[in-house]
């Protein structure tokens, strides 16, 4: 076995969500090799396919890999613009498909020999590289590839993350909301000795000024609210209502011996705007009938269908209707229902 | 780079970050009352620290710890942990100067009947000050591990 | 009387049972996410027995274990939603 | 017993039957998603029937209270829990089961 040589880069792929910023650091540290050194650089791309590839959906299993690695293809294309230059070779490759699979050990074997066959040295990794699915991956790989010589380097792309504004101008009714609340709590936690309503007042304090400007997103107004508490109160019953019978519903799914079920996933434009709105009608989905709120995005929420009559019901609208009347007033309730407006669509998930 | 897709941009959910909002100062008030009320209940100054660092947390998991670590000054946590540990000193401290041991209380009774269960209370929340910054200030450290720390946060 | 208190605490019991059966479902997986959603159900179990045996002890005390155990609960799961996602990320 | 008490005893014992429906569902059902409608649906209302039992079961003064905003606090957190949880998972990918492959499934 001759000397690992760094010039010579594997870079494991996978479907990721990072996998082409992977690929094009590993073309960008490629051509700085090659312009920085005469030795010839080159760039390993491999796909080790999941655990069940001598399984009879083997095809299918292998089928993914090979279309992950025309990807690369055409990834690498772009980025150098047309074929590599001079002294660059590219090897796409499918490893390991001819095996089990099971831990992360499995897969840096599979890795370090095809390393050790081609005298691979550097080895750059996705930040997100999982090809097992579930079990964390990446932490394990690079300390059984680094302890066997290679020498391991993270891609360093990172995943945007779009942040929130965490605290918003704290205005005189934010504090003296969060101050009531919080004492009236305080108060009815504790047992009501006179050094308690001390004590609270103090709590109050500290809580309302850390608190007032996250605990709201808009300005608490004092004629709404009450009047959305109130139509809450209504609301209420008619959720708990609906509550029982979506339970009296999934225990008849559960414990048919036949599992009935038939998920399906919607996505659903509701018709209501706002953080509290939003967030009440998601969970009241989620409380009832067969359904789940699986993500909310803008308007859209893509929620999670047990069964056929819970789809129905969501497309007959009742909790929008009923959340739309907390929220907005009588008039606002009476507007179409999702199914009429078709706001409705089943989510496909192709293969 | 002349990567051009990003990966998926991740959005922090509405759900997550609404019911955050909700139920937040709650939390924190149930904190405080616990640590207030460590002489007759389970509880006292460290359990409440932790449910009020556990408060952070949560506000940092449903907001993003960019965010949180933002939002909480590093300056504000250092001064939390030294004002618990000078209110723990000066009210154990202060005994022994009134001719008692570390922390007995009764000699302060002389100021107000009540003044040992002040005493008490007092240390409780300089107990809980002391654990709820360590529990903020460890959790954003090891959240920022790999990360730059910018500026001149050492000192704390 | 005694009859409600020993039916409180059977519920008790019979709810650490379905905690124990939902255990299976951590052990088998197969993904992360199963198992997460077994061990909340397996927290929600176990702060409905301490809150029935705070009912039959009358202890209300142990209602204070049991909310901050569900403090700690509903921190887990927003917890581990960001673990998982958010690698190579903001965490 | 007295009727109160009857009263706190069946909701209990309704709360368990939920608890019950939640345990299995968990076990059953074929994947992250369906087990999520198990755990955020039935194992509400287990939650919320059973803290109800205890409200009215606790005699100390203000225990009832504490005992209602545990329930509240659980009524309000497990469907975001449940949410948190399913959305990570869309998120990493992970398609829902459909009833094609029943067969293929265990």
């Amino acid at each position: 076995m001759t000397v690992p040589d760094p010039h010579r880069l594997l870079v494991p792929v996978d479907d990721s969500v990072t996998v082409r910023n992977t690929v094009a650091y590993a073309i960008d540290q490629a051509e700085t090799l090659r312009r920085d050194g005469d030795a010839p650089v080159e760039l390993h791309f491999v796909v080790v396919p999941g655990t069940r590839a001598v399984d009879p959906d083997a095809p299918e299993e292998l089928g993914a890999a090979t279309d992950l690695l025309d990807r690369v293809a055409v990834w690498t294309d772009e980025d150098f613009g047309g074929d590599p230059p001079e002294g660059l070779s590219v090897t796409l490759e499918v490893v390991g498909a001819d095996r089990y699979l099971f831990s992360p050990g499995d897969y840096a074997d599979v890795l370090l020999e095809y390393a050790a066959d081609r005298d691979i040295g550097r080895a750059i990794l996705d930040p997100e590289y999982n090809p097992g699915g579930a079990a964390p991956m990446l932490r394990p790989l690079e300390i059984e590839l680094a302890r066997n010589g290679l020498e391991v380097e993270e891609a360093p792309v990172e995943r945007e993350a779009r942040q929130t504004v965490l605290a918003r101008a704290a205005t005189l009714p934010k504090y003296l909301s969060v101050f009531a609340a919080s004492y009236l709590f305080y108060l009815l936690l504790s047992p009501w000795k006179p050094l308690d309503f001390f004590t609270g007042a103090i709590t109050a304090t500290l809580v309302s000024a850390l608190l007032a400007p996250i605990a709201f997103s808009k300005q608490p107004s004092i004629t709404r609210v009450p009047v959305q508490l109130v139509r809450m109160t209504i609301y209420v019953p008619y959720l708990l209502w609906q509550i029982a019978l979506a339970n009296l519903h999934i225990a008849k799914v559960v414990l048919h011996p036949s599992l009935p079920i038939d998920p399906t996933v919607v996505r659903y434009r509701a018709a209501v705007w706002g953080d509290a709105p939003v967030t009440t009608l998601a969970n009241s989905i989620t409380l009832t009938p067969g359904t789940l709120t699986i993500s909310v995005s803008d308007r859209a929420f893509n929620v999670h269908s047990l069964t056929d009559n819970s789809r129905d019901d969501l497309e007959a609208g009742g909790l929008e209707r009923a959340v739309r009347f907390v929220f907005y007033g009588r008039e606002a309730a009476a507007i179409a229902s999702p199914g009429e407006r078709d706001d409705c669509e089943e989510v496909t998930y192709d293969g | 780079m002349s990567a051009d897709d990003q990966p998926g941009l991740y959005v922090e959910s509405t759900i997550i970050m609404t019911t955050v909002r909700v139920v937040s100062p709650f939390v924190l008030t149930f904190a405080l009352f616990v640590m207030f009320h460590g002489a007759d209940s389970p509880g006292g100054g460290f359990q409440g620290g932790v449910i009020a660092g556990a408060t952070v947390m949560m506000l940092a998991f449903a907001y993003g710890i960019e965010t949180t670590r933002e939002w909480v000054d590093v300056r504000v946590i250092a001064a939390l942990a030294s004002g618990g540990v000078l209110t723990f000193a000066a009210i154990g401290l202060g005994a022994i100067a009134l001719g008692g041991n570390f922390l007995q209380y009764n000699e302060y009774l002389f100021i107000y009947e009540e003044a040992s269960k002040y005493g008490i209370e007092l240390v409780e929340l300089g107990i809980g000050a002391i654990v709820a910054s360590v529990a903020i200030g460890l959790f954003l450290l090891a959240a920022g591990y790999g990360h730059v720390v910018d500026g001149e946060g050492g000192e704390a | 009387m005694v009859e409600f208190e020993t039916a409180l605490l059977a519920v008790a019991g019979a709810f650490v049972v379905f905690a124990v059966v939902a255990l299976y479902r951590v052990f088998a997986g197969p993904t992360t996410f199963d198992r997460i959603i077994a061990v909340n159900v397996v927290g929600t179990n176990t702060v409905i027995a301490i809150a029935l045996v705070a009912g039959a002890f009358d202890q209300s005390v142990f209602l204070d274990i049991a909310l901050v155990y569900a403090l700690l609960n509903f921190l887990l799961s927003i917890a581990f939603s960001k673990f998982t996602v958010e690698r190579g990320g903001v965490l | 017993m007295t009727p109160l008490e009857w009263a706190i005893v069946a909701l209990a014992a309704v709360g368990a039957f939920f608890g019950g429906v939640a345990a299995v569902g968990i076990v059953r059902l074929p994947d992250i998603y369906t087990r999520a409608h198990a755990a955020s649906k039935s194992d509400t209302l287990g939650a919320v029937l059973a803290l109800a039992a205890v409200a009215l079961a606790i005699q100390t003064d203000l225990s009832t209270i504490k005992a209602v905003f545990l329930l509240l606090f659980m009524f309000l957190t497990n469907p975001t829990a449940a949410h948190a949880i399913a959305r990570a998972a869309e998120d990493q990918g992970i398609r829902p089961w459909a009833a094609e492959n029943r067969e293929g499934d265990p």
